[in-house]
C-alpha cells in the first residue's frame, strides 16, 4: 500500500513541483581526459613569471628566468587569483537600486547588495551617465581617479574606463598622485624636472665612483619588491655589490631614518638617527657648517645655479626671523647632536657623496620643503653631474638606476576619444569650476564645491561632483581620514567601481562591477620597469572566474549602449590589440641602423607568433649613464628646465605667489602636529608612520589569504612600537591594541621591535579598510593607517597628501574583539 | 490534502523509515533545492510559492524523511514575507548577503572554503567534484560560471544519480547506493553543518534562506543514512 | 657592294614580273605582321615577368612591392612594374624604352647586382623616379587613382584629414607618397612617419625671398652658401626671414632673444620665455660681425638674468621649409595626445606656462618612444600652446 | 637572247622576287625600328637636355 502512496506522491509532486524546479546546471559532456597541464609567462608588479596551468587552473607559479631575486610575494599569486574576496557578480546596493539617487546615502558603507545580469548592470551605468550629463554636466561627474591597476598594456584598466566614459562625455580629471604629490610640483622649480619618476645614474658607477652613499628616509630593499611593469628586480644585484662594498669598507652608507631599516639590516650600514619630520632642520644645520667652514663649492653655484645669496642669508639669521640656523639651533629640532650634525656635514663634503632620497619625507605637511633643502645641499655639495655624486629621488623605485636598453616599449590602449570624433554629451561647460583638480583634495572637493584653493600658482574652484567612477584604483586605500571621506561620501548621489576584489572602494560604492585579474586574458607588457630589458607575453592562464569580465570587454558592452562599440575598440579584439601593439613596437625598434646590410636594427624582435610561442623578447643590457651629466658639461645647451634653465636655490617664481606655508627659498617650519615635543604631542606622543608594506604592493595582495597569514598578528594589521613605549603601556608582543587619535581610531596587533626608538610606530599602509559599521568613528577592526592620517595638503604649492603628519596614542585593548571585517563583504544592516 | 500526507508520514516513521528510497522523488527534491540554492527566486515563481505550491514537496520532506521542523520553518518564513513591500528585492539581498557578496562574511556555498586549507576558491574538493562529474558524463553548464564545488551544482549531480538509481536493482543498485552515501558523507554532509553556522550569523531580513540551508544539511544526513541501510 | 648596287637597281625599276596587286598585298600583309611582332616584343619588355628577370629586381623592389598595398588588397586590383614606372603616352614609352639602355647597361655591368651595392644607389635611383613624378604631376599613379572618383565618406578620418586638401591643390601623389611602393631610402629614416610626411611636403615647397617660413625639421646652419662652415643648429617649427638664395642653398635671417649670461649660444623665440629657436656653435655666437644685437641688458624679473635682442643671418639647405606652422602643431598634438595618454591623463598644453613644461617634458619624456626631433617638436608645441600664449587659461 | 632573256627574265623573275621579299621582310622592318629608336633616343635627349622629365601632358 505505501509503496503505491509513494508512487502517487512523486505523481503529484512531479506535477506541481515540476514549475518549481529550473532547468538544472548540467549538460551532458564527454569525459575529459585529464592533461598533465602546460607552462606559460605571465607577469605582474611583483614579478614576470612561468605559472603551470592543470586542468584550467593555475597549478604552480615560479619566476621568471631572468628574474634572479625573486620576491617570497609571488607565492601570494594563487591566493590573489582564487581569494575569497573576489568580486564574483555584478552587484547593485539594494537601497540605491530601490531610491536610486534619493536613497539614504548615510547607509553607504557596509550595506546590502543584490545581484543583477551584465546588461541589467551596464544599463544603470550608461542610464547614470546620461542623468548626470543632462541633469547635471561634465562639472558633476568625477572619472579622474588612477591607481596601480595591474600590469599589462592592452587591459590597463584605467586607459579603459576613461576612454568608455570620455566616448560619453567630459568629466573632472586630477593631476598630481599620492607617491610623489609634493616633490613632482617642487623640483621643477628647483632642478628643472620633475625628477621622481627619472631614470637615475646608472648603479655601477655609484659603486665605481662614491666614497658615501645617503639614504634618507629611503628603504629600497623593502621597496624594489614590487615595480610599475613586470618586475625582475635587478637592482638586487646591485645592492649586494653594495651590501660587499660595505662589508670592505669602501663605501660607507648611512641611512638618515629615525627607524632601523629593512636595507640598512641587509647592507649592515650605519643609521643616523633624527626626529621625524624634522629633516629640513637637519639639513640647515649642515648647511650652516658647510658654508661657514668653506667647504661648499661656490664655483659650481656661480656657473650653475641661481638665488643662493637670499638663501644663505636666512641661514646666516639675516633673514626676518633673524635665527641662525646653527648646529645647536637644529639639534633642538631634530635630536641630532650639533657636533654629529658638523661631522656628518664635513664627510660629504669629503669625498664623492651620492645622496639617495625616498619618497616618504615629502608625503608630510610642507613635503616640498625636504627634498628643495636636499637639492640645496647637493649645489653646496657641488657634485651634481658627476658619476656617484649628486642627489636622486628614485632609486627605491622601479628599478631606477639600472641603465635602460634605450629600446622603445610597447604603446597601450587609447585613453582618448579618437582624433576627429566628439563624444555623445560635448558639454564642456564647467560652470566655472576648474576641470583638473589636485587629486589629494577630492574629498575637500566633494565637501566644500565652489570654494577656490590656491595650488601651484593658479586658482582651483571645486567643482560640485555628483557621481564618481573608479577603475582598478582604490581611493579608500590611498585617502586620508577615513572618517571624515565618510562624511563626503554622503553627498555623492553614485559611485560606481571595478575591480576583481571586495576592497573598501567596493564596499562603499552603488554599483560594483567584477573584472577578472590579469591572469584571466591575454595582455603584453615590458618587463624591467626603468632598464626596459625586454617585452613579455601577458599569456591568459585561466577563464575570467565566476561572472568577471576584461575591463576591454566589460567597457566595450558599455559603449553599445551607445552604439559606439565598434569606434571603442578601433575594430579589433583582445588578441588583435595585442598584436598590435607588439608591431607597433617591433616598428618603432627597427630604427634603421645605417649599416651597408640595410635592415639591421638594434633591437630586432621577432615576427608576432614566434614571439607569443617564446614568452618573451630580450633587449639586452643598458648603458651606463649619469643623471644631470649633460647640464654639468653643458649648462646653456643643455639647460634645465626651470625658468632660468639654471638651479634655482631660491626661486622669484614661488617667492612672487606669496605662499606663507612655501617661501622662495627652503625654510623650517612646525608642522600642525608633530612628536618629540612638536604641537599637540603631549597628548598623542607617538609619531605614525604610513610608509609601502613589505609583503603587498600597497593594498594590492592583503586580499592574498595564506600572505596575509604571514604577518597578520590576531588576525590584525601588525603595528610596529619600541620596547619602552610597550612597555609604559604595559603591551606586550601579540597583544590587541587599540591606536587612537581625535580623527579615529582602529585596531591593530602589536609588535615590539627595538628597530623603532621611543615615539615612533609603524603601520604600513594598504592595511584594509574594516569598519564595524558605517557610522562617523566607527572602529576599524583591521588597522589600516588612514583611519587616523591627517587629510591636510602639504602647502599651497602642491596641495600634496600629508599622511606622514600624524600622532597617535595606544592602548591596549580590553574586552571581546570584534570580528574583522575588512575582508568581509557588505554585513547586514537594520533595515 | 495536506492532513492526510502528514499523518501517513508519522505512520511511517514510526516503522524508522525502513521504506525502501524512492529515488525518482529524493531525484526532484534533490533537484528543487539545488535550483533554490542556485539562483534567486523570480516574482512568477515566488507568487507561486506563496500560494502554497510547495507544499507537496514540503509534505513529501516530513512524511518520508520526517523533516517536519525545518519545512515548518520554510513555511513560516514564507508566510512572514508578507510583511516586506518589496519581498523579491529583500529575498535577493538575503541571498546575495549569503551567498554572492565577499566570501569571507556571510555563507558561501563553496566545498573548497571550507575543506581545503587554503580557503580559496577551486581547492581540491573542486578538483575532486569536477572529476566525480566529468566520470558520470556531466559538466556544468559554461552560462552558469561556478565551479563544480558549488552546493547547488553538487545538489543537481545527487539529482541526476538518485534518478540513475530508481532505474537500477540488484547489485548495481547496492553498489550505486553505497557510492551515493559516501559521497553525501565525504563531500556534503562534511562542511554543511559549518555553512549553516555561518548563515545563522548573518542577519538576514527573511529566514527563508537560512531555513533552506538547514532543511538542506538535515536532509543529507537523512538521505546518507537511508542509503547506508537499505 | 655590288648586292647593294643591285638592290638598287631591282628598286628604282617598276616590277617587271611581279604584279603590282601582288607586291602591295604582301607588302600590307607584311607591315602587320611587323607591327604585331614590334608591338608584341615591346609590350612584353612591360610584363611583370621580363622587369624581374633581372635578379636585381627581383630580389629588392619585387619582394618589397610584395609587403605593400599595390601587391595585395580588398579588391585584388594589382599594379606591375610598367604600370608605374612606364609612361603610357606612346611618345614618351618610345623613349622610355631606349632610356633603358641605360638599365641594360647595368645589367651587363652589375652597377647593383648585389644587395649592398643596391642599397647605396638606391636613394639616387628613387630620386629619378621622384623628380618624373613630380614633373608629371604623378601621371601614372592617376591612371587608376583619381582624386574626382574618391568617396570620402568611404575614407577613413585620417586619411581624409590630409587628402582633402590635397584634392583640392590636385597635389602631385608623390608628395606625401614616397615610399609607397618600395622600402625608402635609410636616409629618410623611421622619423615619426606623420612628421616625415611633413618633411617630404616641405621639399616642393617655393621660397621667396623676404617671405616668413618654418623649418619643417631641425636644419644645419652654415656661414658659407656652400655649406661648409658649421655654424650651429636651426630646431624644428622656428621662424625664418628668406633673404638671399644660391643654387640649392637659402640664407636665413632669424631674429630672436638669448640670456646675456655665459656665451649666449643659445636663442630664443620671446624675451623671457625658454622656447628654444637655435643653437650656435661658441665662436659663432661670440662673432660680433655674424650677430647684429638691437637690445641688450634687459633684465628678466621672473629670474633676474639679463636677455639681450639679436638677429643672425646664415646659410641653410632649401627645401625644408613650411608657410605656416599649423600642420606641425595638429601633429606634435596628436603625438603628444597619444605618447602622453599611455599612462595617464595627458595635462592640457594650457595647464603649464612655457618655462614650466620643458621640466615637465623631461621628466616623462623618458617613458615615451619619441625620437630627438620629435621630442623638439612636441615640447615647442606645448610652450606654443602653453598658459602664455592660450587665452583664457586654466 | 631569248633564252638570256628567259634566263634573265626567269634570273630576273627570280631575282626580283628576292629583292621584293629581302625588302619587305629586312629592309624595310630595320628602317622602322631605326627610325622609331632614333626617335625615341631623339626625344630622350631632349627630356635630357632640353624640355626635362617627361609628362607635362595628362
Amino acid at each position: 500500500m505505501t509503496i503505491s502512496r509513494r508512487s502517487f506522491l512523486k505523481g503529484a509532486m512531479a506535477g506541481s513541483a515540476a514549475s518549481l524546479i529550473g532547468p538544472g546546471l548540467l549538460t551532458t559532456a564527454a569525459a575529459g581526459v585529464t592533461e598533465q597541464g602546460v607552462w606559460k609567462t605571465a607577469g605582474s608588479h611583483w614579478g614576470a613569471m612561468n605559472a603551470l596551468v592543470k586542468g584550467g587552473k593555475v597549478a604552480e607559479v615560479k619566476p621568471f628566468g631572468a628574474d634572479q631575486y625573486p620576491t617570497e610575494m609571488l607565492n601570494g599569486i594563487k591566493g590573489l587569483i582564487y581569494n575569497p574576496s573576489r568580486v564574483r557578480y555584478p552587484m547593485v546596493r539594494l537601497e540605491w537600486l530601490k531610491n536610486r539617487h534619493n536613497g539614504d546615502r548615510t547607509t553607504r558603507g557596509d550595506n546590502r547588495f543584490v545581484r543583477l545580469t551584465w546588461d541589467a548592470a551596464l544599463d544603470l551605468f550608461h542610464e547614470e551617465l546620461e542623468r548626470i550629463q543632462t541633469d547635471y554636466g561634465p562639472w558633476a561627474l568625477y572619472a579622474g581617479a588612477t591607481g596601480w591597476r595591474q600590469t599589462g598594456q592592452v587591459h590597463s584598466c584605467g586607459n579603459h574606463m576613461q576612454r568608455a566614459v570620455a566616448m560619453h562625455g567630459h568629466f573632472v580629471k586630477k593631476v598630481g598622485d599620492y607617491s610623489t604629490g609634493a616633490g613632482q610640483v617642487i623640483l621643477p622649480y628647483v632642478l628643472g624636472s620633475t625628477e621622481v619618476y627619472s631614470q637615475g645614474t646608472s648603479w655601477p658607477l655609484i659603486l665605481e665612483n662614491s666614497k658615501t652613499v645617503v639614504l634618507w628616509g629611503n628603504d629600497p630593499y623593502k621597496n624594489l619588491q614590487v615595480g610599475w611593469n613586470c618586475e625582475t628586480h635587478e637592482s638586487y644585484a646591485y645592492l649586494e655589490q653594495l651590501k660587499a662594498k660595505v662589508a670592505e669598507g669602501s663605501i660607507r652608507v648611512i641611512s638618515v631614518d629615525p627607524v632601523r631599516t629593512k636595507t640598512q639590516k641587509y647592507l649592515g650600514c650605519e643609521q643616523l638617527y633624527i626626529n621625524p619630520m624634522t629633516d629640513v632642520a637637519f639639513m640647515l644645520g649642515m648647511a650652516h657648517t658647510l658654508y661657514n667652514e668653506g667647504l661648499y663649492d661656490q664655483e659650481f653655484i656661480d656657473a650653475y645655479a641661481l638665488g643662493f645669496d637670499d638663501f644663505i642669508a636666512y641661514v646666516q639669521g639675516e633673514a626676518e626671523d633673524g635665527e641662525v640656523k646653527t648646529p645647536e639651533w637644529a639639534e633642538a629640532i631634530c635630536g641630532v647632536p650639533a657636533e654629529r650634525i658638523r661631522e656628518f656635514a664635513r664627510l660629504l663634503a669629503a669625498d664623492r657623496t651620492q645622496l639617495l632620497f625616498g619618497w616618504a619625507i615629502q608625503r608630510q605637511q610642507h613635503g616640498e620643503q625636504p627634498y628643495w633643502m636636499g637639492a640645496v645641499l647637493a649645489t653646496m655639495l657641488g657634485q651634481i653631474g658627476l658619476p656617484g655624486g649628486g642627489i636622486s629621488y628614485g632609486h627605491h623605485y622601479s628599478s631606477i638606476g639600472v641603465p635602460s636598453s634605450g629600446a622603445s616599449a610597447p604603446g597601450a590602449f587609447p585613453r582618448n576619444v579618437d582624433a576627429g570624433k566628439t563624444p555623445e554629451h560635448d558639454n564642456t561647460d564647467f560652470q566655472g569650476a576648474t576641470s583638473t583638480i589636485p587629486v589629494a583634495r577630492w574629498i575637500d572637493c566633494l565637501l566644500n564645491p565652489g570654494q577656490t584653493i590656491q595650488y601651484n600658482g593658479a586658482e582651483v574652484t571645486f567643482p560640485d561632483i555628483r557621481m564618481c567612477v573608479f577603475s582598478g584604483c582604490n581611493p579608500w586605500h590611498h585617502h586620508q581620514d577615513h572618517n571624515r571621506m565618510k562624511k563626503a561620501f554622503h553627498k555623492l548621489e553614485t559611485v560606481v567601481t571595478i575591480d576583481y576584489a571586495w576592497n573598501a572602494t567596493c564596499r562603499f560604492s552603488d554599483l560594483v562591477l567584477p573584472a577578472c585579474t590579469q591572469f584571466e586574458r591575454n595582455d603584453i607588457d615590458i618587463y624591467g620597469s626603468y632598464s626596459n630589458r625586454g617585452v613579455l607575453a601577458m599569456h591568459k592562464l585561466v577563464d575570467p572566474l565566476f561572472h568577471s569580465r576584461s575591463d576591454f570587454d566589460i567597457f566595450t558592452d558599455l559603449c553599445r549602449r551607445f552604439g559606439r562599440d565598434e569606434e571603442y575598440r578601433q575594430g579589433l579584439d583582445e588578441m588583435g590589440w595585442v598584436k598590435k601593439l607588439y608591431d607597433e613596437c617591433r616598428e618603432a625598434n627597427k630604427s634603421f641602423v645605417p649599416a651597408p646590410t640595410g635592415d639591421q636594427s638594434t633591437f630586432s624582435m621577432p615576427e608576432f607568433t614566434q614571439f607569443w610561442k617564446e614568452g618573451y623578447v630580450d633587449f639586452g643590457p643598458g648603458e651606463n649613464w649619469v643623471r644631470h651629466a649633460d647640464f654639468r658639461q653643458a649648462p646653456e645647451v643643455n639647460a634645465l628646465g626651470t625658468p632660468s634653465g639654471f638651479i634655482e636655490v631660491s626661486s622669484r617664481k614661488i617667492d612672487r605667489y606669496g605662499y606663507d606655508d612655501c617661501r622662495g627659498y627652503p625654510t623650517w617650519m612646525e608642522k600642525a602636529e608633530r612628536s618629540h615635543g612638536g604641537p599637540n604631542s603631549d597628548r598623542y606622543p607617538l609619531w605614525l608612520q604610513s610608509v609601502h608594506p613589505d609583503k603587498r604592493l600597497h593594498s594590492q595582495m592583503c586580499e592574498s589569504e595564506e600572505l596575509r597569514a604571514t604577518y597578520a598578528v590576531q588576525g590584525r594589521e601588525p603595528i610596529y612600537l619600541s620596547p619602552q613605549d610597550a612597555e609604559q603601556r604595559g603591551i606586550q608582543d601579540g597583544d590587541l591594541v587599540r591606536v587612537y587619535n581625535d580623527r579615529g581610531q582602529l585596531l591593530a596587533g602589536a609588535v615590539v621591535s627595538d628597530d623603532f626608538p621611543p615615539g615612533v610606530v609603524r603601520l604600513q599602509e594598504g592595511a584594509w579598510y574594516g569598519p564595524v559599521g558605517p557610522e562617523i568613528g566607527a572602529l576599524d577592526t583591521y588597522g589600516d593607517p588612514n583611519t587616523l592620517t591627517l587629510d591636510l595638503g602639504t602647502s599651497k604649492l602642491a596641495q600634496a597628501p600629508s599622511a606622514n603628519t600624524c600622532v597617535v596614542e595606544i592602548e591596549r585593548f580590553e574586552g571581546e574583539a570584534p570580528a574583522v571585517t575588512a575582508f568581509g563583504g557588505p554585513t547586514l544592516v537594520e533595515i | 490534502m495536506r492532513e492526510s500526507l502528514a499523518s501517513s508520514a508519522a505512520a511511517d516513521s514510526q516503522t524508522g523509515g525502513g521504506a525502501p528510497l524512492d529515488g525518482a522523488s529524493e531525484g526532484l527534491l534533490c533537484r528543487w533545492l539545488s535550483t533554490l540554492l542556485g539562483a534567486e527566486l523570480d516574482e512568477p515563481t515566488l507568487a507561486r510559492y506563496r500560494q502554497g505550491e510547495a507544499a507537496p514537496l514540503l509534505g513529501y520532506l516530513c512524511e518520508a524523511h520526517g523533516l517536519d521542523e525545518q519545512a515548518g520553518r520554510i513555511e513560516a518564513a514564507l508566510s512572514r514575507l508578507v510583511m516586506f513591500t518589496t519581498p523579491r528585492l529583500e529575498l535577493a539581498a538575503d541571498f546575495a548577503e549569503l551567498f554572492l557578496a565577499d566570501a569571507r562574511s556571510g555563507a558561501p556555498p563553496y566545498a573548497s572554503l571550507y575543506l581545503d586549507e587554503r580557503q580559496g576558491f577551486l581547492g581540491a574538493p573542486a578538483e575532486r567534484m569536477e572529476a566525480r562529474l566529468a566520470e558520470a558524463g556531466f559538466a556544468v553548464k559554461r552560462e552558469v560560471g561556478e565551479p563544480a564545488d558549488h552546493l547547488a551544482v553538487m545538489l543537481d549531480y545527487l539529482g541526476h544519480r538518485l534518478e540513475r538509481l530508481a532505474e537500477t536493482e540488484g547489485a548495481e543498485a547496492l553498489a550505486l547506493r553505497r557510492e551515493l552515501a559516501t559521497f553525501l558523507e565525504h563531500e556534503l554532509c562534511s562542511w554543511l553543518p559549518r555553512l549553516v553556522a555561518r548563515s545563522a550569523e548573518v542577519r538576514t531580513a527573511s529566514d527563508l534562506y537560512p531555513a533552506l540551508l538547514a532543511l538542506t544539511e538535515a536532509y543529507c544526513r537523512r538521505l546518507a543514512e537511508r542509503l547506508r541501510l537499505a | 657592294m655590288k648586292i647593294i648596287a643591285t638592290l638598287w637597281n631591282t628598286l628604282k625599276k617598276p616590277p617587271v614580273h611581279i604584279s603590282l596587286g601582288v607586291i602591295i598585298i604582301v607588302s600590307f600583309v607584311a607591315g602587320i605582321v611587323f607591327w604585331g611582332g614590334f608591338n608584341t616584343a615591346m609590350e612584353y619588355t612591360n610584363t611583370e615577368e621580363f622587369c624581374v628577370s633581372c635578379h636585381e629586381m627581383e630580389d629588392n623592389v619585387y619582394q618589397e612591392l610584395q609587403t605593400t598595398v599595390h601587391w595585395s588588397n580588398r579588391t585584388g586590383v594589382r599594379a606591375i612594374c610598367s604600370d608605374c614606372h612606364v609612361p603610357h603616352n606612346w611618345t614618351s614609352k618610345i623613349a622610355r624604352k631606349m632610356q633603358a639602355s641605360k638599365e641594360v647597361w647595368g645589367a651587363i655591368f652589375g652597377t647593383i647586382d648585389t644587395p649592398e651595392k643596391f642599397e647605396a644607389k638606391r636613394l639616387e635611383l628613387a630620386q629619378h623616379e621622384w623628380a618624373r613624378f613630380k614633373a608629371n604631376g604623378s601621371l601614372e599613379c592617376r591612371s587608376c587613382h583619381d582624386y574626382n572618383s574618391m568617396d570620402w565618406d568611404k575614407m577613413s578620418d585620417e586619411a581624409r584629414r590630409f587628402m582633402e586638401p590635397a584634392a583640392e591643390r590636385d597635389q602631385s601623389c608623390i608628395d606625401c607618397h614616397k615610399g609607397i611602393a618600395h622600402k625608402l631610402p635609410e636616409q629618410m629614416g623611421s622619423e615619426d612617419p606623420m612628421l616625415a610626411r611633413l618633411v617630404r611636403e616641405a621639399t616642393s615647397v617655393s621660397l621667396d625671398e623676404g617671405q616668413r617660413y618654418y623649418s619643417a625639421k631641425s636644419v644645419d646652419l652654415f656661414t658659407d652658401p656652400e655649406l661648409t662652415q658649421r655654424a650651429g643648429v636651426l630646431q624644428v617649427a622656428t621662424g625664418v626671414n628668406i633673404v638671399d638664395t644660391q643654387g640649392d642653398s637659402v640664407k636665413l635671417e632669424i631674429p630672436a632673444w638669448r640670456k646675456e649670461k655665459g656665451f649666449g649660444r643659445v636663442l630664443y623665440e620671446d624675451f623671457g620665455q625658454n622656447i628654444g629657436s637655435a643653437v650656435l656653435n661658441k665662436d659663432i655666437a661670440q662673432d660680433d660681425a655674424l650677430i647684429e644685437v638691437q637690445e641688450t641688458d634687459v633684465v628678466d624679473e621672473m629670474t633676474g638674468l639679463p636677455w639681450g635682442r639679436v638677429n643672425v643671418a646664415l646659410w641653410a639647405e632649401k627645401g625644408v621649409y613650411l608657410e605656416n606652422r599649423e600642420a606641425l602643431w595638429e601633429t606634435a598634438g596628436q603625438t603628444y595626445r597619444d605618447a602622453c595618454s599611455v599612462c595617464h591623463t595627458e595635462p592640457a598644453p594650457e595647464h603649464f606656462d612655457a618655462n614650466t613644461w620643458p621640466a615637465m617634458f623631461s621628466g616623462m619624456v623618458g617613458f615615451t618612444n619619441m625620437s630627438a626631433g620629435t621630442q623638439e617638436l612636441v615640447l615647442k608645441y606645448l610652450q606654443m600652446h602653453s598658459s602664455d600664449y592660450a587665452e583664457g587659461a586654466h | 637572247m631569248a633564252e638570256v632573256k628567259n634566263e634573265s627574265r626567269a634570273g630576273g623573275k627570280r631575282r626580283e622576287w628576292l629583292a621584293f621579299l629581302f625588302v619587305t621582310a629586312v629592309v624595310v622592318p630595320l628602317l622602322t625600328i631605326a627610325v622609331v629608336g632614333g626617335y625615341g633616343f631623339v626625344v630622350w635627349m631632349l627630356q635630357v637636355f632640353v624640355l626635362g622629365p617627361p609628362g607635362h601632358g595628362g
